[in-house]
C-alpha cells in the first residue's frame, strides 16, 4: 500500500530537481537579457544560494541560529586566494605565508574544494566545543567565533593582508560556475535533510528533551550538520572572492551574516525551498530597487529614487514580510511536484 | 566617437560618499577646465557615473556599468578596499584606473595591476613626514605611537613613522599601543602613556575619524599636552568641536584649504571649488581628484591616445611632474608618491593654520611600503 | 597602578553595562534580541544636532540647558523605542525569536540609512561637555569625572530598575506579560501598555549611552553604537538572559577583561585583543551555558 | 437577567470550525459543567467567552453587556477570570508573584492580603513554596497555583478548564470543595469543563454536553451520569 | 533482571525531592507509582531515564550502574519513557515522530520508518500515519507518544500520567493497551497515574510516594488497606471503595 507519508517522501525527492530547474531558468533568463550587469547579478545571486543553502543545512535543520557561518565563508575565500594567487604576488602581498602555500598555484576547482574542506575542518574543531551549548548560548558562542575570526584575519597581516584587501583573485565565476555549485549545495542539502541524521536533527529542533528521550544524541548530529554546512559556506566564500576579485575580512563579517540570515528568514527557515526563494526574492528586490535608484525613463521624464532609499525600502519590506508571513514566504513548505505526478496514478490525494 | 569618456565608479550613497564626492567634484573641475581649454586630443571629455553604494560587490558592478556606458578611463572610489573591485574591471579591459585618493601601495601596480594609479600621497610618507618634521622643527626626541587598527591606512601612517623616527639621531619611540576606532573608551591606553617614565615629546596618532577625534579628546581631557601628530585623513576643521580649544596637533596635507597655502594655484582651486559647490573644500581630499585628471590628461596628450598601456608608459616617465599641488612622480616600480612636498598644518587654540612645509629627506623604500 | 586599572576597566565596562541593561530588559520582556538598540543609541546622539549633510554640525537639541537637554534626549530615546515597538515589534509579537531578531536588524538598517540620508556619511563633532573628561584624583589614580558619573549612573539605574521590576506592580506585570502575554491579559494586565513601558525604559537607556558616548568622544557617527550593542548583547547572554544584575555584571566584566587584556598583552598580541576577549566569552559559556546569573526558569524542568 | 449569555456563537481556526451555532445562558451563581469528548470545542468555548479566542460569529453577554470584541484584558477587568487549559503559570515568577499578577485590577486592595491568606490555607503547598519559582512546581502543584491565581482576581464569573487534570484524587476533592464554598460565599458563577461525569454528578450542578462544536444535551449533572447519556454523546451519532 | 533505583536521593537547592527511594521495575510487569502532587513521581522517572542525576544512590539496569549516562544513552540501553505533556515533534508527521526514535537508536531512515509503521500497525493507529503531529487531538497525542516510545522494543517503559484528561472510556482503552505492552511485548512498565482505578486495575505491584519517600508498596489489597495511603492521597471515592 502506498501511504500519504510515502507519497510525501517521494514528492520531496522532486524538490532539488525543481529548485535546480528554477535556478537554471533564472540564469537562462538573465543571460537572455544580454546585459553584463544582469549576468553579474545572476552569479552573485547564485553564490548567495550556495552560501544560504549551506547555512540552511545547519540552521534550518537544527533550529539553532548560527552567526558564525560568515567566518567559514571568510576562511574559504582566503584559502582559495592562498592556493590560487600568483606566487610572485603572494611574495609581495602576503610575505608571511608558509612556503608550501607561498608557492602554490593551483587550479581553481581543487582550490574551491579545499576551501570547503578547510572550512569544514574548522567547523568540526570549533563546533566540538561550541555545539555542546544549546539555544541562545550556542548562538552567542558562534557569534564570538565570528568576531574572533574577524579580529584574527584583520590583524594577521603577513598571512591575510590584514584589513587591506587581497586582490588578484582569478575572476572565473560565471553564472554557470555559480549555478553548478548552487545545485551541488541544494543536492547535498536535500540529501542531508532526507537522511537519518537530518530527521534526528529536526527532532531536536522541535523538542530537545523529547529527542533525547528518543535516543537521539543531539551533539553528534549538530556537529555533522555544522561541518557539512561549513563546507558549502567555505566554497561560497571562495566563489564570492573570485567573483569580485578582491577579498577583505570585512566583507565576511556582520553584513554578510545578516544578509544570509535575512534571506533565510524571508524565504522561510523551515524549508530548503525557503532558503532558495529567500535568496532570489531579496536579491531580485535589491536589484530592482538599485535600478530604480539609478533612474528609469518613462516617455520623456526620468524618475529616480533618492540615493540611499534602497536600503530603507528593503528593510521595511523585510519587516512587512515578517509581519504578514512570520514563517517566511514559503512558510516551511517545499516546492514539489504534485502527488499525482509522483504516484503516477492520476489521483490526487489529500 | 568625438568624445573621450571618463567613468566614475564611485560611492554616491553609503558612508564612502562623503569622501568620494569632494574628490570627484575636483576631478570634474579639472575636466571642465580642460574642456574649456579645447579638450583632450582635440576632443571633449565626457563624464559617466555609477554608484558603488559603499559596497564591494556593487563596486564591481559599477565598474561594469561605466564600462557599458563607454568609459575609456575609470576613476574609482577613494579607498583602496572599495575602489579595487571596479579598478580590477578596468584592469581586465586594459584600461587605466585612478583611485580618487587611495594611499595604500596596493591601489596600483602592486595590487590592482599595471594600469592602476593613485595621485595621492602614500600613508607611510605622511607618517615619515611628520616624524622628520617634528624632529627637525619641534625637537621631538621621544615619541609614543598610538595605532588604530581599524583600517590599513592607519597602519600605513605608523609604518612610515616607525621607519623614519628611529633613524633620526637621538630619537626614540618610548612605547606604543593600539586601539580600535570604535572603542568606547581608551582609558587603558591613556594610562599606559601616563605611566611612561617621562612624557613623550610627541604622540603619533595613526587614526581616522571618528576614532581620531575621540582619542584626541580623551588624551587632552586626561591632561596630556604633548604634540599630537596624525595623517592627512584628519584634515579639515569640521571635527574640531569635538575638542574645544585644541592646541598642539599637527598633520601633513597636500595643499591647505584654509587660504594660507603659499601656492596661488591652490587658492585658485579652492575658489573654483567654492564657486561650483557653494562651499570651500572640507578637507584636502578634494585635491588628489584634481591632480589625477591633470596628470592623466598630460599623459594622454603625450601618448596621443587613451589606450591604457600607452598612457601608463607615459605616466611612468613622469618625474617631478609639476601640478598645482606640487610635483608628482611615477615609475615602473611604483604608481604612487613615495615622497612629496607636504604642507604642515597645526591646530592652535582650535584654529588650524599652515605653519610649515616639509619633504622627507629620502623617499620611503619599497620594502617598507610593502611591509617587509 | 591597580586602582587606576580598576577605574579604566569600569569606564569601559560602565558603558557596556548600561547598554546591556537596555538589551536585557527587552530580552526579558519579549525574548527579543534587539539589534536596533545600537541604532537607537546612534539616533539619540544625532538628535543633538540639526539634520544636514554639511561637514560642520550645528547643535539642535544640544543647545538646550543641560538638565532639559538630558530630559529631552531621554524622552527622544524612549519615544523612538516606543514607536519602534508599536510599528514593528507589536505586529511581530507572535513571530519566532529569529524572525523578531531579523526584524529588529532590519529596523536597525532602516534607521541607519535614514541617518545617512539626513546627516550624510561623515562623522560629526559635538562640542558638548568637554570638561567632563577632566581627571579627578582618587588616591593614586586619576579618573575622569565622566567615569565617576557613569559608574554612579550604572549603580543608580540598576538599583532603580531592580526595585521597579522586583517590587513594583508595573515590574510584576512586565515580567508576567513577558512570560505569557495572553495569560497576563486574561488576568487583566494591560499587556500592550506594559510592554510599551519596557521599550520606553530601554530606549531611555539607549539615550543614556548616547549621552555618555558624546561626552566621552565628542563625535557623532552613523556607525556608532553598533560595537557597543554587540558587546552588550554578548554581556546579556553571558550574564544570564533576562537577568538585569547579570547583564550589568557581565558588561562590567567584559569591559574589565578588555582593559586588562589591553594593559597586559604584549605589543604584538594587542591587536588581537578582541580575539582573546571572545575566546574568553566562549570559555565562560562552556562552563556556565545558562550564564553567570541565570534567571530561575533558564533551564526548564523536564 | 442571565449572568452570561451566549448567542449563536461560532469559532473558527482557519478553515476548521470548532464551534457553530452555540447558544446558552448561565444564571448568576449557577454551577455549569461542560463535558464532551476530545475536540468537542469546550476549550474553544471558554476561550471565546474570555476573549482569548476571537469569535467568528455570534454574541457573548455578561450582565447584559456585550463582551464580544472587548479583548481579554477588559473582560477580565469586568470580573471574569479563567483557569486555562495547560495551566499557563508564569514559570519564571515566584509562586506568590503568580498569585499577585491578577490583583492589579482589584479596587479592594485591602482584601488582597486576606485572599492570599485564604489561598495559602486552601493549598498549603503554595505557602511552603511561595518564594520558589513556579516553574519548578510539579504538574499538580502548578494546577493548584493556576486555580488560586484565578481566584485572586476576586472574580464574579470563573471559567475553569479541566481543574482535576493532573491532580491527586484527594486534591481534586479539595479543589471542588473550595470552588463550591467560594461560590456559596460570594455568589460566584462557575463554568467548569469536566471530563468525569461521576465527578460532576457528585459535585452537583447543571451540565452541558458538547460534541462536534455543538450542544447535544443540557440538563442536571446527576441525571446525565444516571441516564448514561454520556456514552451516547461520546460514541453515538450526532444528535 | 530489573531496572532499579537504589537508595536514590535528589535535591533541588535545599529542597529534597527524593530521599532514599528504592524501587524496582520487573520485565513483563506493570508497576504502579502513585502519590500526592509533588511527591516526587516525575522526579523518579527523570532519574530512571537519565534526565536527572541522583545526588545519592544509583540507578542500576541489569546490574549495570547507569548513573552517569546521558538521557539518550538510557534510551539506547532500552529504557523508554513518555512525558507528562505529550512532547511530540510538532513539525513532523506521525510516522516521522516514531521514526525519530528508530534513527536515535541507530537505524537507517528506511529501517526506522519500517519499524514505525509496524508499531503503528500493532497499536491500530495506521490511519494517523501521515497526520502532522501538531494538530492531533489530546488522546491521539498520548497514544502516539506511547507508540514513539515502543520503537525498537525497549525493555522498560515509563509512563508519566498517560491518562490525564482522558474520559473514563478512553482511560479504559489505555489500560488495555498497557496490559498488552507488558504481556505481548514483555516490556516492564512503570505507570504513574492519579486515576487510581486505572492503576489498581492494571498494576500487580504499586509503590506509593509521599514527600519524596516510599510510604507503602504492595499489591492492590495492601494499598487499599493502608491507612497512610488513604490519609495522604485517596479522595472520597477511593476512600469509600477501600
Ligand atoms: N489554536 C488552534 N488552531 C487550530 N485548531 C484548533 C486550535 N485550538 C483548537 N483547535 C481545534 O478545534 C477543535 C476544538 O478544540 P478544543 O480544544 O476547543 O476542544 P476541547 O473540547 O477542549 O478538547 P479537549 O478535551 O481535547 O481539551 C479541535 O478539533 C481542535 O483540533
Ligand atoms: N527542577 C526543579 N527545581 C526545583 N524543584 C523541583 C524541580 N523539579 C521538581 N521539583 C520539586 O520536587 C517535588 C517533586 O516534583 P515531581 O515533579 O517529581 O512531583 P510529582 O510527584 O510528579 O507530582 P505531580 O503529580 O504533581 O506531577 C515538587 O515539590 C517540585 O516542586
Ligand atoms: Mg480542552
Ligand atoms: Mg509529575
Amino acid at each position: 500500500m502506498i501511504t500519504q507519508h510515502r507519497i510525501r517522501r517521494r514528492m520531496a525527492t522532486t524538490t532539488p530537481i525543481l529548485l535546480a530547474l528554477l535556478l537554471l531558468a533564472f540564469v537562462a533568463l538573465t543571460l537572455a537579457l544580454g546585459d553584463r550587469a544582469a549576468a553579474r547579478m545572476a552569479s552573485e545571486t547564485l553564490i548567495r544560494v550556495t552560501l544560504v543553502v549551506g547555512f540552511w543545512i545547519f540552521a534550518g535543520n537544527s533550529g539553532v541560529i548560527s552567526f558564525g557561518h560568515a567566518a567559514f565563508a571568510c576562511v574559504g575565500a582566503y584559502v582559495s586566494a592562498w592556493t590560487t594567487l600568483n606566487p610572485a604576488m603572494k611574495a609581495t602581498l602576503l610575505p608571511g605565508l608558509p612556503p608550501a602555500l607561498a608557492e602554490a598555484h593551483w587550479h581553481v576547482l581543487p582550490a574551491a574544494l579545499t576551501a570547503g574542506l578547510v572550512a569544514a575542518a574548522l567547523a568540526l574543531v570549533t563546533g566540538a566545543a561550541i555545539l555542546r551549548l544549546s539555544g541562545i548560548a550556542a548562538s552567542i558562542a558562534t557569534f564570538a567565533f565570528l568576531a574572533m575570526v574577524n579580529t584574527i584575519w584583520a590583524n594577521w597581516t603577513p598571512v591575510t593582508g590584514g584589513t587591506s584587501s587581497v586582490v588578484g583573485l582569478a575572476r572565473y565565476v560565471t553564472p554557470w560556475v555559480a549555478l553548478g555549485w548552487a545545485i551541488a549545495a541544494i543536492l547535498a542539502a536535500s540529501l542531508y535533510a532526507a537522511s537519518a541524521s537530518g530527521l534526528a536533527l529536526r527532532a531536536t529542533r522541535e523538542d530537545e528533551v523529547a529527542a533525547s528521550a528518543s535516543g537521539i544524541d543531539q551533539y553528534r548530529h549538530r556537529l555533522l550538520a555544522y561541518t557539512l554546512s561549513a563546507f558549502f559556506c567555505g566554497v561560497g566564500g571562495a566563489l564570492a572572492g573570485h567573483f569580485i576579485g578582491v577579498i577583505n575580512p570585512d566583507g565576511f563579517y556582520l553584513s554578510l551574516t545578516f544578509l544570509m540570515l535575512a534571506m533565510l528568514v524571508v524565504g522561510g527557515i523551515g524549508s530548503l525551498s525557503g532558503a532558495v526563494i529567500g535568496v532570489l526574492a531579496v536579491s531580485l528586490a535589491v536589484e530592482a530597487l538599485v535600478r530604480l535608484e539609478k533612474g528609469f525613463t518613462l516617455g520623456t521624464a526620468t524618475f529616480a529614487l533618492p540615493p540611499g532609499s534602497q536600503e530603507i525600502i528593503i528593510a521595511v519590506a523585510m519587516i512587512l514580510v515578517l509581519v504578514f508571513r512570520p514563517a517566511g514566504l514559503m512558510a516551511g513548505r517545499e516546492i514539489m511536484l504534485p502527488a499525482r505526478w509522483v504516484t503516477g496514478r492520476g489521483t490526487s490525494q489529500n | 566617437a568625438d568624445d573621450i569618456t571618463v567613468g566614475f565608479a564611485i560611492a554616491k550613497s553609503g558612508w564612502m560618499e562623503a569622501y568620494d564626492t569632494p574628490a570627484a567634484t575636483a576631478a570634474k573641475i579639472r575636466i571642465e577646465e580642460i574642456n574649456a581649454a579645447g579638450g583632450l586630443l582635440g576632443q571633449q571629455i565626457k563624464v559617466v557615473e555609477a554608484d558603488t553604494r559603499t559596497d564591494r560587490a556593487e563596486a564591481a558592478k559599477a565598474g561594469l556599468d561605466v564600462l557599458d556606458q563607454g568609459a575609456q578611463m575609470m576613476v574609482v572610489s577613494c579607498d583602496y578596499d572599495f575602489g579595487a573591485p571596479a579598478a580590477l574591471v578596468a584592469e581586465g579591459e586594459g584600461m587605466n584606473s585612478f583611485f580618487l585618493c587611495a594611499e595604500d601601495v596596493k591601489a596600483g601596480l602592486q595590487g590592482v595591476g599595471p594600469n592602476s594609479f593613485s595621485s595621492s600621497v602614500l600613508a607611510p610618507v605622511q607618517g615619515a613626514t611628520m616624524a622628520e618634521w617634528a624632529y627637525a622643527k619641534r625637537d621631538a626626541r621621544t615619541a609614543f605611537v598610538l595605532e588604530d587598527t581599524f583600517i590599513e591606512y592607519n597602519k600605513g601612517i605608523c609604518t612610515g613613522f616607525d621607519w623614519m623616527f628611529p633613524q633620526l639621531e637621538g630619537a626614540e619611540i618610548l612605547g606604543r599601543d593600539t586601539f580600535k576606532n570604535d572603542d568606547a573608551s581608551i582609558a587603558s591606553q591613556i594610562t599606559r602613556i601616563k605611566s611612561l617614565e617621562k612624557t613623550p615629546d610627541v604622540i603619533m596618532l595613526c587614526s581616522v575619524m571618528p576614532g581620531a577625534a575621540a582619542a584626541v579628546r580623551q588624551i587632552r581631557a586626561a591632561g596630556i599636552e604633548a604634540l599630537i601628530l596624525n595623517g592627512s585623513a584628519v584634515d579639515g576643521s569640521y571635527w574640531l568641536d569635538a575638542v574645544p580649544g585644541l592646541s598642539g596637533f599637527a598633520l601633513p596635507v597636500q595643499g591647505t584649504i584654509y587660504g594660507d597655502d603659499p601656492r596661488p594655484e591652490v587658492e585658485a582651486f579652492n575658489a573654483a571649488y567654492e564657486a561650483r559647490t557653494g562651499a570651500r573644500p572640507a578637507s584636502q581630499y578634494a585635491y588628489p581628484g584634481y591632480v589625477l585628471i591633470d596628470l592623466w590628461a598630460k599623459a594622454v596628450e603625450r601618448a596621443g591616445t587613451v589606450d591604457g598601456a600607452a598612457v601608463t608608459a607615459e605616466l611612468e616617465k613622469m618625474q617631478a611632474e609639476p601640478t598645482a599641488f606640487g610635483p608628482r612622480s611615477f615609475s615602473a616600480e611604483l604608481h604612487h608618491q613615495n615622497t612629496a612636498l607636504m604642507q604642515i598644518v597645526e591646530i592652535t587654540g582650535g584654529k588650524p593654520a599652515r605653519v610649515d612645509e616639509w619633504q622627507i629627506s629620502q623617499p620611503v623604500p619599497l620594502d617598507v611600503l610593502l611591509g617587509k | 597602578m591597580s586602582l587606576q586599572l580598576l577605574f579604566d576597566a569600569l569606564s569601559l565596562g560602565g558603558i557596556y553595562a548600561i547598554a546591556a541593561l537596555g538589551i536585557a530588559l527587552i530580552f526579558g520582556v519579549m525574548k527579543l534580541v534587539n539589534f536596533a538598540h545600537g541604532q537607537f543609541i546612534a539616533c539619540a546622539v544625532f538628535a543633538l544636532i540639526l539634520p544636514s549633510t554639511d561637514a560642520v554640525a550645528a547643535l539642535g537639541l544640544g543647545l538646550l540647558p543641560t538638565p532639559l537637554l538630558i530630559l529631552a534626549i531621554l524622552g527622544f530615546g524612549a519615544g523612538l523605542a516606543v514607536a519602534a515597538e508599536a510599528l514593528v515589534f507589536r505586529p511581530l509579537r507572535n513571530a519566532s525569536p529569529v524572525a523578531l531578531m531579523v526584524g529588529s536588524f532590519a529596523l536597525g538598517v532602516a534607521l541607519q540609512n535614514f541617518l545617512l540620508v539626513l546627516y550624510g556619511g561623515r562623522p560629526k563633532a559635538i562640542s558638548l561637555w568637554a570638561g567632563l573628561g577632566a581627571p579627578v584624583r582618587i588616591g593614586p589614580a586619576e579618573v575622569p569625572l565622566l567615569q565617576l558619573i557613569v559608574i554612579a549612573a550604572v549603580i543608580a539605574i540598576l538599583l532603580a530598575l531592580g526595585l521597579m521590576l522586583k517590587r513594583s506592580r508595573l515590574g510584576l506585570e512586565m515580567r508576567a506579560a513577558a512570560a505569557d502575554f495572553g495569560m497576563a491579559q486574561l488576568l487583566g494586565v494591560r499587556a500592550n501598555r506594559v510592554i510599551s513601558g519596557a521599550f520606553a525604559l530601554s530606549g531611555a537607556l539607549a539615550a543614556v549611552v548616547a549621552l555618555v558616548m558624546v561626552a566621552q568622544t565628542g563625535v557623532a557617527d552613523v556607525r556608532m553604537g553598533g560595537q557597543i550593542m554587540l558587546i552588550a548583547f554578548i554581556a546579556t547572554v553571558v550574564g544570564g538572559m533576562g537577568s538585569l544584575p547579570g547583564a550589568v555584571a557581565a558588561g562590567l566584566a567584559i569591559g574589565a577583561a578588555s582593559a586588562l587584556l589591553q594593559a597586559g598583552l604584549p605589543d604584538a598580541a594587542r591587536p588581537f585583543r578582541d580575539a582573546f576577549l571572545y575566546a574568553l566569552v566562549i570559555v565562560v559559556l562552556l562552563f556556565r551555558p545558562q550564564g553567570l546569573f541565570a534567571a530561575a526558569d533558564a533551564k526548564p524542568r523536564v | 437577567m442571565a449572568k452570561l449569555g451566549i448567542h449563536d456563537l461560532a469559532v473558527r481556526y482557519g478553515k476548521l470550525t470548532a464551534i457553530s451555532d452555540l447558544s446558552f445562558t448561565v444564571a448568576e451563581g449557577e454551577r455549569l459543567f461542560i463535558s464532551g469528548p476530545n475536540g468537542a470545542g469546550k476549550s474553544s468555548l471558554l476561550g471565546a467567552i474570555s476573549g482569548a479566542v476571537p469569535a467568528a460569529h455570534g454574541r457573548i453577554e455578561m450582565d447584559g453587556d456585550i463582551l464580544s470584541g472587548l479583548g481579554p484584558e477588559r473582560i477580565a477587568r469586568r470580573g471574569l477570570s479563567m483557569v486555562p487549559e495547560g495551566r499557563r503559570i508564569f514559570g519564571g515568577l515566584t509562586v506568590q508573584e503568580n498569585l499577585m499578577v491578577g490583583t492589579g485590577i482589584r479596587r479592594d486592595r485591602a482584601a488582597v492580603a486576606d485572599d492570599l491568606e485564604t489561598a495559602f490555607t486552601a493549598f498549603p503547598i503554595l505557602r511552603t513554596r511561595a518564594q520558589a519559582p513556579a516553574g519548578a512546581l510539579s504538574g499538580g502543584q502548578q494546577q493548584m497555583l493556576a486555580i488560586a491565581r484565578a481566584l485572586m482576581t476576586n472574580p464574579k464569573v470563573m471559567l475553569v478548564d479541566e481543574p482535576s487534570l493532573g491532580l491527586a484524587p484527594k486534591v481534586v476533592d479539595e479543589v471542588y470543595d473550595r470552588l463550591c464554598s467560594l461560590q456559596a460565599l460570594r455568589g460566584l458563577t462557575l463554568v467548569i469543563v469536566e471530563q468525569s461525569s461521576t465527578r460532576a454528578a457528585r459535585v452537583g450542578g447543571r451540565m452541558i454536553l458538547m460534541r462536534g462544536g455543538r450542544i447535544v444535551a443540557d440538563g442536571d449533572a446527576a441525571g446525565f451520569a444516571a441516564a448514561d447519556l454520556l456514552s451516547e454523546a461520546y460514541f453515538g451519532d450526532p444528535a | 533482571m530489573t531496572l532499579t533505583l537504589e537508595q536514590v536521593g535528589v535535591a533541588f537547592g535545599g529542597f529534597r525531592a527524593l530521599t532514599e527511594v528504592s524501587l524496582a521495575i520487573a520485565p513483563g510487569q506493570v508497576t504502579g507509582l502513585i502519590g500526592p502532587n509533588g511527591a516526587g513521581k516525575t522526579t523518579c522517572v527523570n532519574t530512571l531515564t537519565g534526565f536527572q542525576r541522583p545526588d545519592t544512590g544509583r540507578v542500576v539496569l541489569e546490574g549495570r550502574d547507569m548513573s552517569r549516562l546521558p538521557a539518550h544513552g538510557f534510551r539506547r540501553a532500552g529504557v523508554a519513557r513518555t512525558f507528562q505533556a505529550g512532547r511530540l515533534f510538532g513539525g513532523l508527521d506521525v510516522l516521522d515522530n516514531l521514526a525519530c526514535t528508530g534513527v536515535g537508536l541507530g537505524m537507517r531512515r528506511a529501517a526506522a520508518e519500517q519499524a514505525a509503521a509496524e508499531v503503528l500497525h500493532w497499536m491500530g493507529l495506521e490511519a494517523l500515519e501521515s497526520r502532522p503531529a501538531a494538530g492531533l487531538p489530546y488522546t491521539d497525542e498520548r497514544r502516539i507518544a506511547i507508540a514513539r516510545a515502543l520503537i525498537g522494543n525497549p525493555d522498560y517503559l515509563l509512563l508519566d500520567e498517560p491518562a490525564a484528561g482522558m474520559s473514563e472510556k478512553e482511560a479504559a482503552d489505555l489500560a488495555g493497551l498497557i496490559r498488552r505492552i507488558a504481556t505481548e511485548k514483555g516490556i516492564g512498565c512503570l505507570l504513574i497515574e492519579h486515576n487510581v482505578g486505572l492503576v489498581l486495575s492494571v498494576c500487580a505491584h504499586v509503590v506509593v510516594l509521599d514527600g519524596g519517600r516510599v510510604i507503602e508498596q504492595g499489591d492492590r489489597a495492601t494499598i487499599l488497606g493502608s491507612a497512610a495511603v488513604r490519609e495522604a492521597y485517596f479522595g472520597a471515592d477511593q476512600a469509600e471503595a477501600a
